[in-house]
């Protein structure tokens, strides 16, 4: 092909105008997409963490070449971080999963088996035989149990890289297919504290603001979020405000030193878990010295107590399950604003000083900055909060100051709960992949959300289970006992994240009741704890969204095709329905309510509805003209991904909606724009939400309304210190906390695959204070070892790192699979949330 | 070695092939289990302490008590300077003099070494060193061997006093240039060295040693050129170890001991020359005590003994007298 | 001293004697020359060959290792090596390369207490003192820091934590509200350990550990730095300057050291209006 | 060169006679859009030809409701040179 600068002038041109028109012009495509290397570039949102940066991605030959950060995208502007940059090569490990991987022994599967390379057939084969009979049993012990009561044996561990649809149609092929609530997402491990914390103050999940608080605020508070590593581009933001904003200051609390303190202005170092403390001191601080807003109280604002002594979300039989007055409770009573006033009366700077270590100075520095009515403030946390035996409770005392000033839901003023996948948000929270959770916020334990959803689903009524089911910690216990036989974990690597992995995950996983699936691109530590392996088409290699931690939802198109037989977890789920018969899965009494599903497939009555498969094969093409692949399009022969986002689409806008306010654009648009934050009304997203003006569901004069309630009031919840499950002792005498670094995400199996990656930050170190290591006659880059109660590994001493740790403390982050860190942490769970707490536990370290 | 059909038929007959090979298969052992020593870990088996091995717990236990063991190695460095299970150094007196002409201060570890390595050759004779450590002495004599084998018998004239002459290049260069140059090309450390912690493109150069040794010059390396010979055959000139022709008067001139001896020139004089009243003791500093002599006499001339016995005459060997072999 | 120079010339003509010796002599004396030259040549280090901590300056390094690998032995992490004939490092002497494997700055320096010569400096005993090199960052186009992604790598790794590598702030232009995270090398902390340079993780590293010479600038010898000499002195190093008078109008000072002229505010500082239109404009509408 | 691109509004139904009344412009190509009554434009003149004013004229075109300009090149390099084969 001869080009001319003229043609390619003009092509542009038009291009452009084409593309500012919407209008596709089928002939101009050639010149304008095709760049002078013949890459076809592309809009993808990045695989990483919750803050949604968008990158574009150049794919030549069917090969991912090249990669850029996405310089119209309003959240990086072109900026990535380390490893954003090296996108591309996560797809490209050497040892990618290629094919169906089965225990076996003398030819066929055995629990103790070697791994051998099976066909898809066969390998749905021997996990449909095990899945039915963990069916079958379950329909057995259910039989004459109201829906409320059912159990399952069956169980699904799912994820926040999950895209949009994978995760609404798991939802659906367990909760509507199977019946099972034993769905949870990793992000169990990750938001449930903030989750549940939302709904018992707003009655609403998520994040009421959006990042552009990030310029608007003139100071901010980091409750345990070392920001600066986990939210690389958002601290760049933030620390660009600290900067260039006259007055603007910055609060970090932590349990250690990390990045985020050299741009600290008030670095407090706390003792664990006197958080709880700090954050009451404040309030107390509000109201001792009436700087709160009455006016907004008085409007705005319930005031209720939590129950207390809760326990730690450990097994019953543990003694401080038993010690425990409330073990698990969280009903909340009405108090009024003296009686609450008076519950936090008792932290003063004193006490607060005293539990948390932190001077008194700087603990007063940062209740006036809260308690300034002029000054603008963002509170932001992530696992230090949320990964907490007391994660709801300390996110409600943190919203709770916000409530008390009124400082929320408007620019530059709000509590701000980072998330730390691509797409908690989007997929683990808002399509109901919890255990207790359906689409759109409903919840299964009330039956009228249950009724909305089985109409949305064509299902008969008292379809859906109303029993909680068991949740990420609790599933393993499950599995453990023998009282959950069939598990797929997907797209996260549940074995080496899971606390206590040793006493309970391992034990588990190889017991011999139980059948354990991982789908997943890369040989993980799960996938080598699985009965049966299957291989996973990742990322770019289907057609995916995501939604970020400001309620952004982005879209992408599949660029490549995934190696070998790997396929994507969307294809996995509805393929593997087809192998289940109506009559198999449902009881004679439920299909009697529906005859017409009789004889029909799991697969018919979830996904070939008349709305999932409501749309025919089409070309997928970007407005340049490019024409993409889509590999489940072609193997179902109807488009799933736009068939799952407008059925749940349906959950937003029914018109008997119980839960408005999620509201979203169209599967179409999605694919034009840089991301849309819900909810999207006529077009238009929202950026502040409850804030008249911002919100659509504020009408006008009501100025603020926290329409996730009732009575449009958040909750004040009074919650007071209580100690941690696991506090240091005489024989186990440091604290030890867990998390991540910059350079690697979670647990390493993408980026430690990529050599520049690796090379950077190679394994796992323990930072420690050198004077901790100087008692245990432990050297800079000597190796220790470390020892818990439950398991113990070895691990270089780093005296020097990034992470300075206090003295009593270690830190050691979990990506690395030589050294599986939670063969040491405490399955402790918040009681509300159970979520694990990964940052707190006992530890000894000494000369390995 | 292999063993020599030509030289040393009568020996092998008299005394079998073990007793006609005794001092080189000693000499052999010798310089291999020094080089050895350099590289045998001192824990051997222990890995990393990922390991879970019934050793490895051992040495562990063993690492609490003396946490250096972990890395070493029995003997560390090389024939320059070393040190032994982190006691005993070594240092190589002809390097430190080199250092030393270049400004260096040497460490109290460089001059115990020193003291120690020159106590013990002034003992048994310096050329010791070249015969019974250096690993160039390998390659030499494999070279003399292959001469013999094939027969080549020109040599070119090479003064075996050029060995002096490059001994004071190498103690002048560090004096003029303030760097101790001869150890950039030094053969004999590079080679040794070389097996220790990598050879680098030094194998060209003992390759050239080699072929020098067969097609240019017999026994040129180390009897001619050498410098490292040359200082320590001036270290030893008074040492009481030597080799004795005690019973030359059994002597049936087969001449063995000629032709495998790598500094023949030494020889006569102790086993020809009771005619001048010269006594049976090998005086030259140059002998380098390797007991090849011993090795291939079927009469039993020679065998070790001490210098004192006899100081008849202060015979000074000529090398000029046996300048061609 | 030689056997040679004390033989009696039989058999040999005392002239050719003479001649053999005058023949060897010069011979070897041009094989000195040719070493010498050779060695002035090959003793050039090649900048990405760095020296263990505490080596004395290249030139009295030379002339002090005795090229007996104690050191390498000593090193904890294997990361030193001896030059080898071919190696442009000179033969023998140790070194390690940064990018491949850097020195991890043992506490107790094991290599040095066994250098017999002190060629490597016995006196060095905190190895944050060792100046085994500088990390420079040779290319601010590809480093990624430059670009306002968030890398920092270097920084992370660096074990001089917060002295040797700093990160400068800087807003970053192009995207408006992102803050670039720059890290800057001072030489007065950074010992060229090489740690930054393994983990770049650019295919090419954008910093580089080079030994000093080729790392540093010098001043000329004439010029010192003002304002740091006063520091130093505590004082101005000439006479103060005197007090200045100024014609002004009423309400307007001078500050001749300070912020020059300085007009006195008249606003009224009670006013309910920030001062940067920003604030207000950025608080929205709100309910009065 | 001297090239813009423009989109400019007609009602669908009388978008094919005014992309013909376009192209009798000197220099205008119209690439599609008639179905969406966003007719994609192209404008092509030397360097000294003001296109802007021929953008204006077209709103004197009958079955035109309005014109915006997208995107403007003005450039003197050779508009025949090639620049990929």
């Amino acid at each position: 092909m001869k080009l001319t600068r003229r043609d390619f002038v003009k092509s542009n041109a038009v291009a452009a105008a084409a593309a500012a028109a919407g209008v596709t012009l089928p002939g101009i495509k050639t010149a304008a997409a095709a760049d002078a290397d013949g890459i076809r570039w592309d809009k993808i949102a990045c695989r990483f963490c919750g803050t949604g940066c968008s990158v574009l991605v150049g794919v030549k030959d069917g090969q991912m070449v090249a990669s850029q950060g996405d310089p119209d995208a309003p959240v990086n502007k072109g900026l990535n971080c380390i490893k954003g940059y090296f996108l591309p090569k996560i797809m490209y490990g050497k040892d990618r999963l290629t094919q169906p991987l089965l225990r076996k022994s003398g030819g066929k599967y055995a629990k103790d088996g070697k791994f051998e390379p099976v066909s898809w057939d066969e390998a749905f084969d021997v996990m449909a035989e095990h899945w039915k009979k963990a069916i079958k049993k379950s329909m057995e012990e259910n039989a004459g149990k109201p829906v409320d009561k059912m159990t399952s044996r069956v169980g699904m561990f799912g994820s926040g890289q999950w895209t949009v649809w994978e995760g609404y149609a798991a939802s659906k092929f367990m909760k509507a297919g199977l019946r099972s609530n034993n769905l949870d997402p990793n992000a169990r491990h990750c938001m449930a504290s903030a989750v549940g914390a939302f709904i018992r103050a707003f009655g609403i999940d998520e994040p009421m603001g959006c990042y552009d608080d990030l310029e608007h605020a003139d100071a901010f508070v980091l409750w345990g979020a070392n920001m600066a590593e986990m939210h690389p581009i958002l601290w760049s933001r933030l620390t660009d405000t600290r900067l260039t904003k006259p007055d603007s200051e910055v609060h970090v609390l932590s349990t250690y030193e990390h990045r985020c303190f050299e741009l600290a202005d008030n670095g407090m170092v706390f003792i664990p878990q006197s958080d709880l403390a700090i954050a009451n001191y404040i309030a107390n601080y509000i109201i001792q010295n009436k700087a709160y807003n009455k006016a907004f109280l008085d409007q705005h604002v319930n005031f209720t107590k939590t129950p207390t002594d809760i326990g730690y979300g450990l097994r019953p039989e543990h003694p401080l399950e038993k010690a425990a007055k409330n073990a698990g409770k969280g009903k909340l009573s009405k108090i009024s604003f003296d009686e609450y006033a008076a519950s936090v009366a008792e932290y003063t700077v004193d006490k607060a000083h005293e539990i948390s270590g932190v001077p008194k100075d700087k603990l007063e520095k940062l209740a006036k900055l809260y308690a300034d009515p002029k000054k603008k403030v963002v509170s932001y946390w992530t696992m230090g909060m949320n990964q907490h035996t007391r994660g709801v409770w300390i996110n409600g005392l943190v919203y709770n100051i916000h409530l008390l000033m009124g400082k929320i839901s408007e620019p530059g003023n709000g509590p701000f709960s980072l998330t730390g996948q691509p797409s908690a948000c989007g997929t683990a929270r808002e399509v109901g992949t919890f255990c207790h959770r359906l689409p759109a916020d409903l919840v299964v334990k009330k039956a009228p959300h249950r009724a909305f959803s089985e109409k949305i689903w064509k299902l008969p009524e008292g379809t859906l289970n109303g029993k909680v089911g068991y949740h990420a910690v609790l599933m393993h216990r499950m599995l453990k006992d023998s009282k959950m036989n069939t598990f797929w974990v997907m797209c996260n690597n549940n074995m080496q994240a899971a606390a206590n992995m040793n006493e309970e995950s391992y034990p588990g996983w190889r017991n011999p009741d139980n059948f354990i699936t991982v789908s997943d691109p890369y040989p993980t530590v799960s996938a080598q704890a699985a009965d049966l392996i299957l291989p996973t088409a990742m990322w770019a290699e289907k057609e995916g969204a995501y939604g970020n931690a400001e309620r952004r939802t982005q879209f992408w198109r599949q660029q490549i095709k995934a190696p070998g037989e790997a396929r994507s977890d969307l294809w996995q789920i509805m393929e593997f329905s087809k192998r289940f018969t109506m009559e198999e899965v449902w009881p004679a009494e439920l299909l009697d309510k529906a005859p017409e599903y009789k004889g029909k497939t799991l697969f018919d009555v979830l996904y070939a509805n008349g709305e999932v498969n409501k749309f025919p094969v089409q070309e997928v093409k970007d407005t340049d003209g490019n024409v993409y692949e889509n590999d489940e399009m072609a193997l179902f022969g109807f488009y799933p991904q736009k068939g799952l986002f407008e059925e749940y689409r349906l959950f937003n806008s029914a018109p008997d909606i119980i839960k408005k306010g999620h509201e979203m654009a169209d599967f179409d648009t999605y694919h034009k724009v840089r991301g849309l934050r819900w909810p999207v009304i006529n077009g238009k997203e929202t950026l502040w939400r409850f804030r008249e003006g911002y919100d659509p569901h504020v009408a006008k004069g009501e100025g603020v309304k926290f329409y996730g309630k009732p009575d449009g009031r958040a909750n004040i919840i009074t919650a007071p210190y209580e100690p941690a499950a696991e506090s240091p002792d005489k024989e186990y005498d440091l604290w030890l906390c867990t998390g991540r670094v910059l350079e690697h995400w979670h647990s390493g199996s993408m980026t430690r695959r990529v050599p520049e990656l690796y090379r950077a930050v190679p394994d796992a170190v323990v930072y420690m204070h050198p004077k901790d290591a100087k008692k245990r006659r432990l050297r800079q880059g000597q190796m220790a070892k470390l020892q818990t109660r439950r398991g113990e590994l070895v691990a270089r001493v780093e005296t020097r790192g990034r992470n300075r740790t206090p003295e009593g403390l270690v830190y050691i982050p979990w990506f690395d699979a030589h050294r599986l860190v939670n063969k040491l942490t405490l399955d402790a769970t918040d009681p509300l949330s159970k979520e694990t707490d990964y940052k707190k536990c006992a530890v000894k370290i000494s000369r390995a | 070695m292999a063993k020599q059909l030509e030289v040393g038929v009568e020996a092998i007959q008299a005394k079998g092939w073990f007793g006609a090979h005794k001092w080189l298969i000693l000499r052999r052992i010798s310089q291999l289990s020094i080089l050895g020593l350099f590289l045998l870990p001192a824990l051997p088996g222990y890995q990393s302490a990922t390991d879970a091995g019934a050793l490895a717990s051992f040495w562990n236990s063993l690492l609490e008590m003396w946490p250096a063991l972990e890395n070493m190695k029995v003997v560390k460095g090389n024939l320059a300077a070393s040190m032994t299970l982190d006691v005993i150094p070594l240092t190589d007196p002809h390097i430190l003099l080199q250092a030393i002409l270049a400004g260096v201060e040497p460490h109290k570890d460089a001059i115990i070494g020193v003291i120690i390595v020159i106590g013990f050759y002034l003992l048994v004779s310096g050329r010791v060193y070249c015969s019974w450590v250096c690993p160039v002495n390998m390659v030499t004599d494999a070279a003399s061997w292959l001469r013999r084998k094939l027969g080549i018998k020109s040599s070119s004239r090479i003064n075996r006093s050029t060995r002096y002459w490059m001994l004071g290049m190498t103690l002048i260069l560090p004096l003029i240039t303030g760097s101790i140059v001869w150890e950039l090309f030094n053969p004999v450390s590079m080679m040794f060295r070389g097996i220790v912690f990598g050879l680098g493109m030094a194998w060209v150069l003992i390759l050239g040693i080699f072929l020098f040794d067969l097609l240019i010059s017999k026994d040129g390396w180390c009897g001619r050129l050498c410098p490292v010979g040359a200082f320590y055959s001036l270290l030893g000139s008074k040492s009481p170890l030597k080799v004795v022709a005690a019973k030359r008067e059994q002597c049936n001139d087969c001449m063995d001991c000629f032709v495998v001896c790598p500094e023949a020139q030494v020889i006569k004089p102790a086993l020809k020359g009771a005619d001048k009243g010269l006594g049976p003791v090998i005086l030259s500093s140059n002998c380098t005590n390797c007991g090849r002599c011993i090795d291939v006499c079927a009469k039993d001339v020679f065998n070790f003994g001490k210098r004192s016995s006899d100081e008849v005459g202060m015979n000074n060997v000529s090398d000029s007298t046996a300048q061609q072999h | 001293m030689s056997d040679s120079a004390k033989s009696k010339t039989k058999g040999v003509n005392r002239r050719q004697f003479m001649g053999d010796m005058l023949k060897t002599a010069c011979g070897v004396g041009l094989m000195g020359m040719g070493l010498g030259f050779y060695a002035n040549k090959a003793d050039a280090l090649p900048a990405m060959a760095i020296r263990p901590p505490g080596a004395l300056p290249e030139d009295e390094f030379l002339g002090a290792c005795i090229r007996c690998g104690l050191c390498v032995r000593d090193c904890p992490y294997d990361i030193l090596k001896l030059g080898q004939l071919g190696d442009d490092v000179p033969t023998g002497t140790p070194y390690f390369t940064a990018r491949t494997g850097p020195c991890e700055m043992c506490e107790d320096i094991p290599c040095i207490p066994v250098c017999p010569t002190n060629a490597l400096d016995h006196s060095l005993t905190d190895i944050r003192d060792s100046r085994m090199g500088l990390a420079v960052l040779v290319d601010q186009e590809t480093c990624i820091a430059f670009l306002g992604l968030r890398c920092e790598v270097c920084f992370n790794i660096c074990p001089i934590r917060g002295d040797a590598i700093t990160l400068e702030y800087q807003h970053n232009d192009r995207s408006g509200k992102h803050a670039l995270f720059i890290p800057v090398v001072h030489s007065d902390a950074c010992t060229g350990c090489g740690l930054c340079e393994k983990a770049c993780i650019l295919e090419e590293a954008a910093i580089k550990v080079f030994p000093m010479h080729l790392a540093k600038g010098e001043l000329g010898k004439h010029y010192r730095i003002g304002w740091e000499e006063k520091e130093n002195a505590g004082k101005s190093l000439v006479a103060p300057d005197i007090e200045h008078q100024y014609n002004l109008p009423e309400g307007v000072r001078y500050d001749l050291q300070g912020e020059g002229l300085i007009i006195e505010s008249k606003e009224d500082a009670e006013l309910p209006i920030s001062s940067n239109p920003l604030d207000t404009l950025n608080r929205g509408l709100e309910d009065k | 060169m001297n090239l813009c691109s423009a989109i400019v509004h007609a009602k669908p139904e009388q978008a094919a006679v005014v992309t013909d009344r376009l192209q009798e412009f000197s220099g205008v190509e119209v690439h599609g859009g008639q179905e969406e009554g966003k007719l994609i434009v192209t404008i092509e003149g030397t360097e000294d030809d003001a296109l802007a004013d021929t953008l204006t004229s077209f709103n004197n075109v009958d079955g035109v409701i309005s014109t915006v300009m997208i995107y403007h090149y003005c450039g003197e390099d050779a508009a025949n040179e090639e620049v990929l084969q």
